[in-house]
């Protein structure tokens, strides 16, 4: 991958200039679906964006130190990390890419739970740090499934270059990775019913408690940002591989709103679990997966 | 102005976020502007949401009548949300102190304490008298933005059939004393 | 390490202002104390600034939740006072106000449990429940909130149309019986945030001398309307649940099923309502020429017992004292013995258990 | 009445309840605060509520404790001498909070009790229902 496909794929697309309204697409998509399964309108197509503009206007809190430099830092970089995972997207057939880019895609995704667990700390209230607390748990819990699952799916299909397990035929030990992959999704995203680190009725808003205008203009992107990531990690994996640019785009767009959709409609029908059924659900889970992997990968030996 | 400065004034006036306080209510302003969120009046349309932190909200929304411990909660509240800011005073206790008038514990009404902008009168408000509200508050947000000028405070026309005590009795129950003595 | 976590005043758990200045270990609460009176209006020193009539429209603003039952209560206690009996299809009408209102409160409460589990689904199907209650307390009072139903010696309004509330009724009870009951019971992510939280033990519950739901879910076995039966409870036929846990869960259904007994003595209340007048006493009573006497009254609002001491001084146009004891002022201190032990993250579902109301506490 | 006989027996006085509004009560003088306390307890009654009023000058606070047995209101007067009164916080859980608002309402002195920090207006003075208190 050469340097100008390099930065159209991260400035233009799947990159910011895709991504960025995509984000607030899902945004939308996510209250309008809660809203219709709760019998309700919801909020009008774009109120993201006009969220996005509004909190840019704001004042912008006073911030001094060095302190209040990082806390003004890690929304920008948690921004800009979610930014560049989704720019790793294979959306296109032959796009390029290298391989490793799995790696730095997981690595880019993990950046904005690190932020806000950053962020919390150093917002130096008692219900960012519990957020924060939270937070570090929960991604120490769901991780290990997530990469898990990502690693059996690597394996499985000898090639940790994103491009290629596209274009693979799916085996049945990916869909299996898919499906540990979109069990993890709602802790990602803090959704119901993981999502502690901002159960507002416990701590505030958790870390994002002493944030305020642009600042927040940015948490609110960066989460979007990490929607189209993830949802498009699992589309990538998910869906048949074509030929066709219009075509795969189509598809990769569909196949993210149905999983957009499918999140949606699992947190507006479930409670919040309390932190220590969360982390004991993902336990199980890794417990499950860990030993459906490593059978299936011997049945495969043995069968070679 | 600007293609920037009216996109802002647009957005600003659909995305008005909330800060709910209770300065000594009877409850039933509150629950009245929960019910307003909910599937029969779903103020989510036009882009209202209820924020937990009041360093996300644009728009104070306060009930009761100003107890004496809730004005300085209150004050520190204002002065925690980021500008450009609105507040409404829902229903008639935080613009008159209502029947509590006279109370000693009270140290009402609320713009004795800091600028209000939209008053909502009832006793309660119903829902839609208090989305009709905050979409003015909303409104003087916006233009608020785009004048740079305060806006003098706006009182609701009343919604809905009864009195419910938002009449002229001045919080003496004499609407109630009326009809007995007809 | 222990640590302090302020809860409140202002916490968005919270629709009242009230702390909860909570120790912490880790997300284990070991210690909690309560503070409250960010609700003090003095109410019960500015009655005795009121006179006869004045005074029921002050207390009809004690709470917006329970209304009426605290205006049923004062014009109860002031019916003592003057030995006015009111009208039998009055005290029909008193008991499909108290019952309707018991409706709407506990709906509520189911709603504002489910908000503090997460779970905004139920919360927005619990509400919008609510409102065809709200539509029957409209239509019959005029207004959503306050509805000045009662006055010494009867009630204000009629019920014109009795076959509407039935029909609501019907609807109500069906809806509760399909979804909010059987997701309250069986979804396992709600289940898992109820069951075995909150605990009040039987002792305890006696000796802190809790009230209504939160004694009946802790296995004390009391309820106003069937021990000391008042307006027209007496004619009526229900059952008063019973749970013995003493936890969150059995809160709720001690609640659920009231919801369901409730909708029992409506339709009986209903289809019974006896012909005749409204009120008594109008013109035949004064206060002024009274004598100096003291009443009191009990009723079981949706959150228990509330009692009334109202005496009145002769000569006088104004109550010497209305004295005021709200359930929840009776039953919050519980909660110190309820939150020891919980996790963090089960203490504003564990304080909201026991419905608090705080405007009615602090008054 | 059965009930009302026990708790006679019990406090080892005569029948002397006047039955007023469906509340019965017990004419003052009769019978010493803690020790009700006591019985109360023991025959497991539910406390309910204590009321205080502020009599005419001469006469000064009286106060009602009220406790509840299966159903049946039962009322207790006392009249206070002075400012003071006994507690019964360490017999009776449930006077708790009633004891504190009633001392800051009426500054009465349950005596052998804490009572900081006051339950309703912390940090202010107590005496808040106090007629003399609104003169000035």
């Amino acid at each position: 991958m050469n340097m100008t496909t390099a930065l159209a794929r991260l400035l233009i697309f799947p990159g910011l200039l895709f991504a960025i309204p995509g984000a607030w697409f899902i945004l939308w998509v996510e209250r309008k679906a809660v809203a219709l399964m709760q019998g309700r309108i919801g909020p009008p197509f774009m109120q993201p964006f006009f969220d996005f503009i509004k909190l840019l206007g704001k004042d912008t809190p006073p911030r001094e130190g060095i302190g209040g430099m990082l806390m003004k830092a890690w929304p920008l970089i948690a921004v800009s990390a979610a930014a560049g995972a989704v720019g790793l997207l294979p959306v296109l057939p032959s796009s390029g890419g290298f391989e490793g880019d799995l790696i730095l895609l997981l690595a880019l995704l993990e950046v904005p739970s690190m932020c806000i667990i950053a962020a919390g700390f150093s917002s130096r209230s008692i219900f960012g740090e519990i957020g924060s607390a939270r937070e570090a748990v929960l991604s120490v819990s769901y991780n290990i499934v997530f990469l898990l699952a990502i690693l059996s799916i690597a394996a499985s299909q000898h090639t940790f270059s994103l491009e290629t397990l596209a274009q693979l035929p799916a085996s049945p030990l990916r869909w299996l990775g898919v499906l540990a992959l979109l069990i993890c999704l709602p802790a990602k995203l803090h959704l119901n019913p993981f999502s502690l680190p901002n159960a507002e009725q416990e701590i505030y808003s958790g870390p994002m408690t002493e944030y305020a205008g642009p600042e927040l203009a940015m948490w609110e992107l960066s989460h979007g940002l990490e929607w189209v990531a993830a949802t498009g990690l699992v589309a990538t994996l998910a869906a048949p591989h074509v030929t066709f640019g219009w075509l795969a785009i189509l598809i990769f767009v569909a196949f993210s709103f149905g999983i957009v959709l499918m999140l949606s409609a699992v947190a507006s029908a479930t409670a919040r679990l309390a932190i220590d059924t969360t982390v004991r659900f993902y336990w199980q889970v890794t417990l499950i997966f860990a030993v459906l992997a490593i059978s299936s990968a011997l049945f495969m030996r043995f069968r070679s | 102005m600007n293609l920037w400065n009216k996109l802002m004034c647009y957005s600003r006036r659909r995305s008005p976020w909330l800060f709910h306080m209770n300065g000594g209510s009877c409850n039933g302003c509150d629950i009245e502007l929960i019910a307003s969120l909910t599937p029969r009046y779903d103020a989510e349309q036009l882009g209202v949401r209820l924020e937990g932190s009041p360093r996300h909200a644009d728009i104070l929304c306060i009930t009761g009548p100003i107890t004496h411990n809730a004005v300085g909660a209150i004050k520190v509240v204002y002065d925690q949300v980021f500008g450009p800011k609105a507040v409404v005073a829902i229903g008639s206790c935080p613009a008159t102190t209502n029947v509590f008038i006279e109370s000693r514990t009270l140290d009402g009404p609320l713009n004795k304490h800091i600028p209000v902008d939209v008053f909502v009168p009832g006793c309660p408000p119903r829902p839609d008298a208090i989305i009709q509200g905050v979409a003015k508050a909303a409104e003087i947000l916006a233009e608020r933005a785009s004048k740079k000028l305060p806006v003098a405070p706006v009182v609701m026309p009343l919604v809905g059939e009864g009195c419910g005590g938002a009449c002229a009795c001045g919080g003496s129950g004499g609407c109630a004393t009326k009809e007995v003595q007809a | 390490m222990s640590y302090k976590i302020p809860m409140g005043p202002y916490h968005p758990a919270l629709e009242e202002p009230y702390k909860l200045d909570l120790i912490c270990t880790g997300e284990t609460v070991t210690d909690a104390k309560l503070h409250i009176g960010f609700n003090f209006r003095g109410i019960e020193h500015l009655a005795e600034t009121r006179n006869y009539i004045q005074v029921i429209a002050l207390m009809e603003r004690v709470c917006g939740i329970c209304s009426n039952i605290h205006t049923l209560t004062l014009c109860q206690a002031m019916e003592g006072l003057t030995a006015l009996t009111p009208p039998p299809r009055a005290q029909y009408i008193r008991v499909v106000m108290a019952e309707l209102e018991r409706l709407h409160s506990h709906v509520l409460w189911a709603g504002i449990a489910a908000k503090l589990m997460g779970f905004k689904t139920m919360f927005m199907t619990c509400f919008e429940l609510r409102e065809k209650v709200m539509d029957i307390l409209q239509a019959i009072s005029g207004n959503r909130v306050n509805y000045s139903m009662n006055r010494v010696g009867g009630v204000n309004r009629d019920i014109d149309d009795p076959q509407a509330v039935l029909k609501m009724i019907d609807a109500l009870e069906a809806e509760m019986l399909r979804t909010v009951i059987p997701i309250f019971t069986t979804s396992s992510t709600a289940r898992s945030r109820c069951a075995g939280i909150g605990v009040l033990t039987h002792a305890k519950a006696i000796s802190c001398g809790v009230v209504g739901p939160v004694a009946r879910a802790s296995g004390v076995g009391q309820d106003i309307r069937k021990a000391a039966p008042y307006a027209a409870y007496g004619e009526m036929e229900f059952d008063v649940p019973v749970q013995p846990d003493g936890d969150v869960k059995a809160r709720l259904l001690v609640r659920a099923l009231e919801i369901m007994e409730s909708c029992k003595i409506l339709r009986q209340a209903l289809s019974k309502l006896p012909p005749g007048e409204l009120f008594v006493g109008d013109g035949k009573f004064d206060f002024t020429k009274m004598v100096t006497t003291t009443s009191t009254s009990r009723v079981e609002a949706p959150r228990g017992e509330v009692m009334y001491s109202v005496s009145w001084k002769e000569g006088s146009r104004n109550p010497a004292r209305v004295h005021v004891r709200t359930p929840t002022f009776a039953v919050m201190p519980a909660i110190r013995w309820m939150v020891l032990g919980a996790r963090l993250a089960d203490t504003p579902l564990i304080q909201a258990s026991i419905d608090p109301c705080y405007s009615c506490t602090d008054r | 009445m059965t009930q009302l006989k026990a708790i006679s027996e019990k406090l080892g006085i005569e029948n002397p309840w006047v039955d007023k509004g469906g509340v019965q009560w017990l004419e003052p003088g009769t019978v010493s605060l803690r020790e009700l306390a006591r019985a109360m307890n023991e025959l497991q009654a539910r406390f309910i509520t204590i009321t205080a009023y502020q009599l005419p000058k001469v006469e000064g606070l009286k106060l009602e404790y009220h406790w509840d047995m299966n159903g049946q209101l039962l009322g207790f007067p006392f009249k206070l001498a002075g400012n003071s009164i006994e507690s019964i916080y360490d017999l009776c859980e449930a006077v708790d909070w009633i004891e504190r608002e009633i001392h800051e309402e009426y500054s009465i002195d349950f005596s052998g009790r804490e009572y900081e920090p006051l339950l309703l207006r912390q940090g202010d003075t107590s005496g808040v229902n106090l007629r003399e208190e609104v003169a000035k």
